[in-house]
């Protein structure tokens, strides 16, 4: 690196250079990565854990604490039945033990059987329907992002231009059509009627399309309105009238100043939003026939398997947490403020 | 005899995880009735911490008389929010955006004194008069006046009660000069009309020269120096003093005059 | 003090004068009028109740009999719709006043109180919030019968979390405000700064962020409708009734294409009327006019 | 001939409730190395004008009619790119508060090596290390320590420091400061004030200074020139101005100064010269 500067400076001023490129690299990670590795851990340990406990414990006091047993659904057992069912499930210990116990198995990674579908244990029910609505609610994700992003940052440009209605239209559609009405309409149309796309299963990559637009659309919307509004907000700022007063190109202005600040927003909402894909994946599956999590966790419901909806709900409960604490990281790596604010906290 | 006395002040502001910082370290004031004592200091000095204290909103260390009994706010704050009372700085936040100025002015009578409708209307009335706002404002919202008009009735509700003693904290830094003067003339002649004393806080000396008997230059939270406005202005004695009054930009002799 | 009362709203009329400027907002809340009127009374005037079976009329088109045609037992639905948007309303309502009523109280006092008790109260929302809520519900579902009371309850108590950190946050700027400090000087009593001057200046955001949670309320009740997991038949709801007609899509779209236009139309009116009233009631537009 | 020359700026406002004449008729001329101080309270149109002659109003879409020649060149029919050019590059400007005008997501120096990668192509190192070399130069202490701070963590007065490295740094003809200093504490005021002055005689550079306070534009400039509601209303040498005002609002701007007057007495208010004025 020493070749280019030469041409401009003097070697003391590049010698004062190298050092201060040294010094800077050195830097980064005593000054930028260092702080986040340590909000990352406080995070998780002074919010991840608290939440993830008090999420057991609410959870399973109020599959246990409700009246009547699991297994009262099914009429035909005898007493004689119930009793063994209860013992070898371990039911007819007091509740705290069965929470701890519970809690041991969870940790070792054992949530418990399957009370509607004998013979599987909620583990093997969960982990093959896991990935695919995993891959569903990431794919969705990032349609979201793409899309919404960029609607929001075009509509932000030019507010109240042609663009910025177009945009701010399809938004406010998108939010007003929910996926479990966009995704048989889609289907209808795109499937069933004009045959180009599939609108069962999840092998080819075609499959893929109907789902993830149906799931993803609504956040693609709250995307493009959220970029939008913390665009603008950002770019009424006054630092953006002392970068163009610098002569920055109107481009250079949005994407190197304006940006970081403006997709805050856009990045508080990823935490709420991927619970809400994960969740409103089970309805895009029931749409599409897509064997996912919706399939296992909404006959569950129905049928009112307790240990396997609670183990769906902690392992929700678990993703969602994870993501929380990026979600909060990554806002504090954008933000230098928030980074010392909580730092010290 | 002082009206009101300070001994030995402090505050201290406590922060998590962090020494306790001193915004004020041991300040001593005296002030006689009648007159108008002018504290100035930079932004961050403690002097609105100072002020704070004296009114009961900052828990603090020392001590504090007012007609030489002890300043306690805890047992005796309804009787004496009637006799302190404060001007603010920022006309635009200090008045509820959401009230008008009749129940701007209406509310504290309501709370201190029985008074029929009838006769707070009279007491509102006549306040709104003394600050020269017309009548007709009285239904009006915050939002409809301008700066100046909005410290008028600020003023207007620091002074319903009738308070002995009034802080004027900054009252007329956020204004422009032309509107400036208005309200300086106005708070002279009130303190005049009503026998007020007052405690004048700003850090612009020119202003505090015009209105102060006495002053005191607050710095780090002491004060540094205190005297006579006059005096001290013209011939201050502390380094701090010194050069706070060599920053002011002057018109008269101007060019090199920071130097 | 009738005088008073009517001058105090005046600001209000102000953020009134401006949002019936605003055609978009003005239609939306012409649309959600007739949408709840039509609701409330629609299935009181119709010939048909929303059980009653007709199987020699399944499956018939919209016609001049049965303006949005019938399902596949002959029922009305256009009865059925409107019934369920009852459902679909009293929930919103229900929901939204528990949040409302617990919001706006946690709120306030977390933020009017701070220091230690504001850090736990705030605590305790950040843990609630990163539960999974949606599967709670479902959960609830799952332990307890299904039932609407339940439903309520559970959706109005994941919505106050985000009232109360509204509430709280705007409590919190507004306490140091010159104002509230004027009122302390003046020795007004603790609760009458809070009742009296500070919540009513948060009275703008908590209408905005209502017009907000109601539909947001709307989407999870159809959502678990949908799912099979909310009201049960007999009765509808729009989430049901969508469900119900996506099985016959093909070949008769109405069944799904009714119920879907109905929760359509009432989700862009409340969005209209929402950012309406955001842009009505924004401070930063208060000082004009 | 001088170095820039405005002629009868026009800048209007359209708003719903009518048109905001912000500037009304404004001539004014700037000599090469001079120092024109502009002073006016608040809401006259002395920043409207200066912004303007930069492109650089902000909503709602103003309307400017008038010229500003510059070496030749007319400001208003710039096109953006030329415009852009002249920007951070020919003429910079400095902000009135410090602590909203830096970027707080950027890096200090970054922020002022941003004019010399867009201007001159320099590449990030090398920008860098004159963004130090500048920081120096505005007294900030360690600068190559602080380089790497945040805005955040600078104290207002090391922000103005920080806003006039950014601004110097390509070496402008004229900087244009608006209300540099009302932001700030009276001795770091003075600080600030002294820094200006000291680059301006140093590089040569013209320098257009805008306040409310009289004194603060007395304080460095050679010419003033005062604008009321729009209009200006007078200009000239800086001595003949304070001495010698001409018209009644500037008298009343300086009468109106509590220092002029004997201590508790009655302030003649503005509203006072000007009928005074009228009357006579």
């Amino acid at each position: 690196m020493v070749l280019p500067l030469a041409k401009y400076f003097s070697d003391d001023q590049c010698k004062l250079l190298t050092d201060f490129k040294a010094d800077l690299d050195e830097s980064l990670y005593a000054r930028q990565v260092a702080p986040v590795i340590r909000f990352f851990f406080y995070r998780l340990l002074f919010q991840a854990v608290p939440t993830l406990l008090v999420l057991t414990l609410l959870s399973f006091m109020l599959v246990r604490l409700a009246p009547g047993s699991p297994f009262a659904s099914e009429k035909e057992l005898s007493a004689q039945t119930l009793e063994n069912l209860n013992r070898a499930y371990g039911l007819d210990q007091p509740v705290p033990v069965q929470y701890v116990r519970y809690l041991g198995g969870v940790l070792q990674g054992d949530l418990g059987p399957s009370l509607t579908k004998p013979g599987y244990s909620v583990r093997e029910l969960i982990a093959s329907a896991l990935p695919v609505s995993l891959e569903l609610g990431l794919l969705a994700l990032l349609y979201a992002l793409v899309v919404g992003l960029s609607l929001g940052v075009l509509a932000a440009i030019r507010p109240n231009g042609w663009g910025d209605h177009f945009a701010m239209s399809l938004a406010l559609l998108g939010i007003c059509i929910p996926g479990f009405v966009l995704g048989p309409l889609l289907a209808l149309a795109f499937g069933l009627k004009l045959e180009w796309l599939p609108v069962m299963g999840w092998d080819s990559p075609a499959d893929r399309i109907l789902p993830v637009i149906s799931l993803g659309s609504i956040y693609a919307a709250y995307i493009a309105r959220l970029a939008r509004g913390g665009m603008l907000e950002e770019l009424s700022k006054d630092y953006i009238r002392t970068a163009r007063a610098k002569g920055l190109s109107e481009t250079r202005v949005i994407l190197g100043h304006a940006l970081r600040g403006g997709i805050q927003p856009v990045i508080s909402l990823l935490g709420p939003a991927a619970a809400g894909l994960l969740t409103g994946a089970f309805v895009v599956e029931v749409i599409f026939n897509i064997p996912g999590m919706g399939r296992v966790i909404v006959p569950a419901a129905q049928n009112r398997d307790q240990f396997l909806v609670l183990g769906c709900v902690l392992l929700f409960g678990g993703l969602m947490v994870l993501f929380n604490t990026l979600v909060d990281v990554v806002l504090a790596w954008l933000n230098p403020r928030i980074r010392l604010h909580k730092e010290s906290a | 005899m002082s009206l009101l006395s300070v001994k030995n002040l402090e505050v201290e502001f406590r922060k998590r995880n962090a020494a306790p910082v001193k915004a004020v370290r041991g300040v001593s004031l005296e002030i006689a009735a009648g007159e108008t004592l002018g504290l100035v200091g930079e932004s961050g000095c403690g002097k609105t911490t100072l002020s704070r204290a004296i009114l009961g909103l900052k828990a603090c260390r020392g001590e504090l008389k007012f007609k030489g009994e002890d300043l306690d706010w805890r047992t005796r704050g309804r009787a004496l929010r009637q006799e302190l009372q404060l001007i603010f700085q920022d006309p635009y936040a200090s008045l509820n955006p959401r009230f008008t100025v009749e129940q701007t002015l209406e509310e504290p009578l309501k709370v201190h004194r029985k008074l029929s409708r009838g006769e707070r209307k009279v007491l509102v009335e006549e306040m709104v008069a003394k600050v020269e706002l017309p009548l007709n404002a009285l239904g009006k919202y915050p939002h409809a006046f301008s700066g100046g008009q909005r410290q008028r009735i600020a003023i207007a509700r620091a002074l319903i009660l009738k308070p002995e003693f009034v802080i004027a904290d900054e009252p007329v830094s956020a204004l422009d000069v032309s509107v400036q003067a208005h309200i300086l003339n106005l708070l002279l002649d009130l303190k005049a009309e009503m026998g007020l004393t007052l405690l004048f806080i700003s850090h612009d000396l020119s202003v505090v020269r015009h209105v102060a008997d006495r002053v005191a230059v607050m710095y780090q939270g002491q004060i540094v120096e205190e005297g006579d406005s006059g005096s001290l202005l013209e011939n201050p004695q502390e380094a701090y003093t010194r050069k706070l009054v060599e920053a002011v930009p002057k018109l008269i002799g101007n060019r090199d005059g920071g130097r | 003090m009738k005088n008073r009362n009517l001058r105090s709203y005046s600001l209000g009329a102000d953020a009134w004068r401006r949002l019936l400027r605003n055609r978009a907002a003005v239609s939306g809340l012409v649309l959600l009028i007739l949408m709840v009127l039509a609701c409330v009374a629609g299935p009181w005037f119709s010939a048909y109740t929303f059980e009653e079976m007709d199987l020699f009329s399944a499956n018939e088109a919209p016609s001049a009999k049965h303006w949005f045609g019938t399902d596949e037992l002959g029922r009305d639905l256009m009865t059925r719709t409107l019934v369920g948007g009852r459902i679909s309303f009293a929930v919103a309502l229900a929901a939204t006043l528990v949040s409302l009523l617990i919001g706006v109280t946690y709120g306030g006092v977390s933020g009017y109180v701070g220091g230690r008790l504001d850090t736990l109260m705030m605590r305790i929302v950040d843990v609630l919030y990163a539960l999974p809520f949606t599967l709670l519900v479902i959960l609830l579902i799952t332990v307890f019968e299904r039932n609407l009371m339940l439903l309520f309850i559970a959706i109005g108590a994941v919505e106050w979390l985000t009232m109360a950190r509204i509430v709280r946050g705007q409590v919190m700027g507004l306490r140091h405000q010159e104002f509230i400090e004027a009122c302390q000087v003046l020795g007004y009593s603790q609760a009458r700064i809070l009742f009296r001057h500070l919540l009513p200046n948060v009275l703008g955001t908590v209408i905005i962020y209502v017009t907000l949670t109601i539909p947001s309320v709307m989407l999870l009740e159809a959502f678990l409708s949908f799912l099979g997991l909310g009201v049960q038949p007999p009765m509808s709801s729009w989430g049901s009734l969508i469900e119900d007609g996506r099985g016959a899509m093909e070949d008769f779209p109405w069944l799904m294409i009714f119920p879907g236009l109905a929760l359509f139309v009432t989700l862009l009116a409340l969005n209209f009327l929402g950012d309406g009233l955001r842009d009505a009631l924004d401070p930063r537009r208060g000082g004009e006019s | 001939m001088s170095q820039l020359s405005v002629r009868n700026l026009h800048v209007t406002f359209p708003l719903r409730e009518g048109t905001l004449h912000a500037a009304k008729d404004v001539s004014f001329d700037l000599q090469k190395g001079e120092a024109l101080g502009i002073v006016g309270e608040s809401g006259s149109g002395k920043s409207v004008c200066v912004s303007s002659l930069l492109g650089l109003l902000p909503m709602p879409p103003a309307i400017t009619s008038g010229e500003a020649v510059f070496e030749g060149q007319d400001l208003y029919r710039c096109s953006p790119a030329q415009l852009r050019a002249i920007r951070g590059k020919r003429i910079s400007m400095i902000f009135q508060d410090p602590m909203t005008s830096l970027n707080p997501h950027m890096r200090v120096v970054d922020q002022i090596a941003e004019p010399l990668r867009i201007h001159e192509g320099l590449s990030k190192n090398a920008a860098r290390a004159r963004a130090v070399k500048a920081m120096e130069s505005v007294g900030i202490p360690d600068a190559a320590q602080r380089a790497k701070s945040w805005p955040h963590e600078f104290s207002g007065g090391m922000r103005q420091r920080v806003m006039i490295a950014m601004a110097m740094i390509s070496e402008p003809e004229i900087l244009i400061a608006d209300e540099p200093t009302t932001a700030l504490d009276v001795t770091v005021q003075r600080q600030i004030l002294n820094l200006i002055r000291d680059l301006q005689k140093k590089t040569g550079m013209s320098l257009i200074l805008i306040s409310h306070d009289l004194a603060v534009v007395a304080s460095i400039c050679d010419r003033i020139a005062v604008m009321r509601h729009g209009v200006m209303v007078e200009q000239g040498n800086s001595k003949e101005v304070l001495s010698n005002p001409q018209h009644p609002y500037t008298r009343g701007l300086l009468e109106c100064n509590p220092a002029l007057h004997e201590p508790g007495s009655r302030l003649t208010t503005l509203e006072e010269m000007m009928e005074e004025a009228e009357d006579s």
